[in-house]
């Protein structure tokens, strides 16, 4: 058992399925010979041959919809895009194609298929390069929305997402591809597509995140700790479907809850969340609903980009803000 | 070296075998002397058109939803799909109901899928084709990735891929190309030129003299084939795909056709055309062209015709009275092909396919 | 003044936009001669000519690139997307530079555009041509998103959408096009683009709603008043941003509501919506904020569409338990 | 009429003025013999080189952002910059810093824009041109609608868009290739083809012989031009948008040139491609070679080159210098120009950017 990276378990999990079934094929901008710019497919050409990593010409949109005609035709293509604001043209392909492929044809074919990009902010990037798109793909039925924030969630949960029979849109946390090391068994054990994991037990309040924002929301739970306020974190990790029961079980037990959010506030994921809870969880509810996440622009340019993403010490202000409230 | 040169040079060839009285241009291909084989593709065509009819008619009086008509371009679907061997994969667009028959999607599938019922794209024959793209030229992209997954499997099989002349100025449809060329995929494009795309006309469509010249961005070749000629469509295509199966890469056939009808049964093409152009392009229409050309041969009579006309009359009429009859499914139905499995975490969901509570309304 | 479809209201409102205003065009597919395929356009060729009305070639992603690029310039482009299946395209033009060109440029370049399209389904339709797309775009910064109800509100949405120096997406529902006719004024006012109407007082319970939902919600609101239950509605109209001061305010008074979305469920606008009453409207509330929204399906071919979608029924049920709850 | 006819040919030629040494291979364009017209290129190629240095140094430090240099590629970018009038519009993509500062763009913008302050994008003088392109592709787009907004108005200007090898594959591309065509645009596209995007070969991104024959699937004209030889570039250049201002349509220049350095500071070039075939592209580098001709037509010596060197960097330091004394701006410029005004709807919102309370951290 090795001590990795997220995205040397990505890689792990890439090269376990490729080795496990012969359809699993992995395609994308520079995903041979460079190993994909964060080298999340390095090695996988040396190993695997060019029959089964494939240097695609510059057209996202493109690899998109080859990859649709791939898994009809029973490949489970895992294709990469290079950086999640270039995920935009693919759109059109995933949302009247991939994801409803089995329905308009009542199961004759169907896209077994995996969109996997970086995703987030928090690495000082160059425009573009800092989206959260997870909301979009969140409201297309048919498919399934992954985002790991461990190094060993991203290899369960990458494993499951390429056994899955149907498209799933995977989010890998930019900022975590290199900030922590896990060890992470290359056991081939996929880990659930529809469970969120509770990382920690708390009995005062609920802190709901996912990917980027994990570790900051343990942090804020530690903090938090230290002034005797016990919060608990939920990381989401499958995002379509979403595991509300978990959500509900943790916000029933300690009536408050603060959901961080990445992207801007209004239309996200955590409009969802709360969404559940006050459909299902209002009773249990003893303060106010809080979702921290940023306003409503453009994610900035790297100089303003800290003033612009929630972290842990805003985490631990919502927190104390809805804890204040009787 | 001289300060300028020629760095490449490209030609786009056009072809017809039979001429608009269906007089033979020149020497016919292999299959054009079996009297069995060009009989075929005269009933295909027929079978086409009177299936039009017949949808066109159930959409007028409510009982099926807007239909694309293929009237004209009877010869594009047909010569097409003719070309294909069983295992070859069609993705075809809207208005190829023709290549879809021959291919063995049923008249009651075809039926169904117009008159609103997924089920209708479950076909009990060619369980590899694609269903129909709506969205104009999205499916080149799915006909690469079929292409390449018989490439990487070593298969001797070509996709067929068709869309119209408007699809051509699509992206999806570029990209396709281009994947097509640089992985030299078993992949054969046939663009429907029927000279419209709802009221835009071809040369509005793009500024190149040809749509065949599509190809030359992508490095594949690209030529024009005389639509009308379901013998040229036939050999075209056929010859397009056996290069194709035997590694030679992909290809593009510009078919030469028009749109006699409608856009479709929701559009009223006079808004924007003369009806003498549509009279004057009748001239061309491809099942009258092989017919004058079987006749010709001494292959085709009017005791044939009137035959054939009953006999397919008959076949779409049963077809549609199987449709009509066919009720819609449960609502829950709507649920069971979303996923592979229904998801648990949405389990309570499905409680909005249950029957309306009784005695309530809105 | 005249009564008026909202189709020919859209109409009525482009035709006043382009008399006023020579840097408004119209451009997208059959607008031109064929006066689009709702005929939304009609007419406007013959007035303006060749040069304010473009029929372009077949290509949405070009459209909208098109548009961001003649908007830059200075002129006011109204591109029409002939269904709103058909968008999906532009996201990557909407997202990556409509919305933000602004933002990138510091004002020195900005893009006063209108996407406009037929949204939602109710018409029977083939697939792809009944889709509701207005979650994804109220996700977007720099962003306005407009969804009228009624053939005046269409008339004074659309003419403020068209003066709005930013981006605005405007879907027109589809099944209201020639459904109503209403008094239509032409007398260029344009209405608020901020601000949700509300459209019946309600002392008992409050129905959200937008687009081809708002008839179905009065109507609901009829049958209830019958059973002695006093429903009130509001047609949100500008989903982004979005009037929660109208919503919760009508929210606190009747302590009920019932959130109408004709999108499958899950990350719909409608999740927004109940965010923000659970984050501020949470104390007024008497019963859990109830979401009438399908289950996370594609949209059903024709045949089983009335099965998929919210209507008066439903929507006077889900009020009626809303009411029950204590 | 024969069964088979061309229906259409095309050719692309390849043209180079100067040779790798720095000799005319032919009669050179007018300006070629203006002196001060052959330094202004030659300066402004140094400059861009300079620039390109100092932005590494930069990054290596920590103190600009991930940078795409252009190194080898000065002559596509400043030959086909000075071929533009000062009101047509410049769309780049994010290797034409040597454009952007012909055009006026300053070396104090272009570090603010690297170093990672939007501010860098509002630009003082030319205020019409586009910011570049960070998705690829998708600005050709942009720039036909620049161009459709000249034509609209009858105005004889012209809009010129750069992109790489890589973006040819881009259906955006090929969209706003057919729109420039269909509508006889205003609208020169330069094709930067400097062989690579990221760690993928030019030859496997198209198996179109040339990119410049991209043009054919639009039918506009498509030639090949040396792109490290700027005469050339700027003529070819000037000839396209002389026409396109003139209304003769739009026309694609595919600049064939070499990425000398790594793709951007976050690359390792390395990985993919031998130093070898680096170092021998070495010898057709742009500035050299314009030096040479510049020296053998007397106009330049090695007192010049030093004297250009020097001002040059100290130009370049200063700017670098501002660049660094400048203060980020507040967090809340960010909502600055969300909107013309931040909609009172979203008034709450503006707290997020109140100073962090003090006291308290996570
Ligand atoms: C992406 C997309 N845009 C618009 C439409 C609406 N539409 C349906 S058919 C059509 C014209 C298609 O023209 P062409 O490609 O020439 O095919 P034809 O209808 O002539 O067979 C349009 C605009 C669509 N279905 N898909
Ligand atoms: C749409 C999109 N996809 C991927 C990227 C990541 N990326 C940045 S530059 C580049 C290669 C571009 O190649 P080319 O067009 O030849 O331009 P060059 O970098 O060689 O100048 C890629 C893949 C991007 N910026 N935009
Ligand atoms: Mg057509
Ligand atoms: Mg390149």
């Amino acid at each position: 058992m090795a001590a990795l990276t997220l995205v040397q378990s990505v890689n792990l999990a890439l090269a376990r399925a490729m080795a496990d079934d012969p359809r699993v094929l992995v395609l994308g901008e520079d995903v041979g010979i460079d190993g994909g710019v964060f080298r999340a497919t390095d090695g996988l050409l040396a190993r695997f041959g060019p029959e089964r990593v494939l240097d695609t010409p510059l057209a996202e949109l493109g690899i998109a919809g080859l990859a649709v005609g791939l898994a009809a035709q029973g490949f489970r293509p895992v294709a990469e895009i290079q950086f999640s604001g270039f995920v935009y043209p693919c759109i059109d392909q995933i949302m009247n194609h991939a994801a409803r492929l089995r329905t308009r044809t009542h199961g004759r074919l169907s896209c077994p298929m995996v969109l996997r990009m970086p995703a987030g902010g928090g690495i000082r990037a160059v425009e573009h390069h800092s989206e959260c798109p997870e909301a979009m793909f969140a409201h297309m039925p048919g498919l399934r929305v992954v985002v790991p924030a461990s190094p060993a969630r991203a290899y369960g949960l990458l494993l499951a997402a390429i056994r899955d029979p149907d498209p799933v849109i995977f989010l890998e946390p930019t900022r975590l591809y290199r900030a922590v090391r896990e060890e992470v068994a290359d056991d081939g054990a996929a880990l659930p597509l529809d469970r969120a994991f509770s990382l920690r037990p708390g009995a005062d309040i609920t802190l709901i995140a996912w990917g980027g924002m994990v570790p900051e929301a343990l942090a804020a739970a530690e903090t938090l700790a230290a002034e005797g306020i016990d919060a608990g974190v939920i990381d989401l990790a499958t995002l379509k479907p979403l595991d509300m029961e978990t959500v509900l079980a943790e916000v029933a037990r300690t009536g408050r809850c603060v959901i961080v959010q990445e992207a801007p506030v209004s239309g996200g994921l955590g409009a969802e969340v709360a969404a559940g809870i006050a459909e299902r969880g209002l009773d249990q509810l003893l303060a106010p609903i809080r979702r921290l996440a940023p306003p409503d622009v453009v994610v900035p340019a790297p100089r303003l980009e800290t003033a612009y993403l929630p972290d842990a010490a805003r985490i631990a202000a919502a927190a104390r803000e809805t804890m204040a409230y009787t | 070296m001289p300060a300028t040169r020629i760095a490449a040079r490209f030609e786009v060839r056009y072809t017809r075998l039979l001429d608009a009285e269906g007089k033979a241009a020149g020497p016919l291909p292999g299959f054009a002397r079996d009297p069995a084989a060009l009989v075929a593709l005269y009933r295909a065509m027929v079978l086409t058109r009177t299936f039009d009819a017949k949808a066109i008619a159930l959409q007028r009086t409510g009982r099926l939803g807007t239909y694309a008509s293929s009237l004209g371009q009877e010869a594009v679907a047909v010569g097409a799909a003719a070309a294909m061997a069983p295992d070859d994969v069609l993705v075809p667009s809207f208005r190829e109901h023709g290549a879809q028959l021959w291919r063995g999607v049923t008249l009651h599938e075809l039926f169904l899928f117009w008159g609103g019922d997924e089920r209708g794209n479950d076909f009990a024959g060619p369980r590899e084709d694609f269903p129909i793209s709506v969205p104009v030229g999205s499916h080149a992209l799915h006909a690469a990735g079929v292409a390449l997954a018989f490439k990487l499997r070593h298969e001797a099989r070509a996709a067929l891929c068709i869309f119209g002349d408007g699809a051509t100025s699509k992206g999806d449809v570029a990209e396709a190309m281009n994947f097509a060329g640089v992985w030299t995929l078993p992949l054969v494009f046939v663009i429907n030129n029927n000279g419209w795309a709802i009221s835009v006309p071809r040369a509005a469509q793009s500024a190149a003299q040809t749509l065949a010249q599509k190809a030359v961005a992508a490095g594949i070749p690209g030529e024009q084939v005389d639509g009308n000629d379901v013998i040229a469509m036939r050999a075209a295509t056929e010859a397009a795909l056996a290069k194709a199966r035997a590694g030679g890469g992909a290809h593009v056939i510009e078919a030469l056709t028009y749109r006699l009808s409608d856009h479709t049964t929701a559009d009223d093409a006079s808004r924007y055309r003369s009806d003498a152009e549509v009279s004057q392009r009748w001239a061309e229409e491809p099942v009258a062209r092989l017919r004058r050309h079987l006749e010709g041969a001494g292959l085709w009579d009017k005791a044939a015709e009137e035959a054939l006309l009953h006999e397919t009359a008959a076949t779409v009429e049963e077809a549609a009275s199987a449709y009509l009859a066919t009720p819609a499914q449960a609502p829950d139905s709507m649920a069971a092909f979303t996923y592979a499995a229904w998801p648990a975490a949405l389990a309570a969901q499905r409680a909005w396919f249950a029957p309306a509570p009784a005695g309530t309304e809105g």
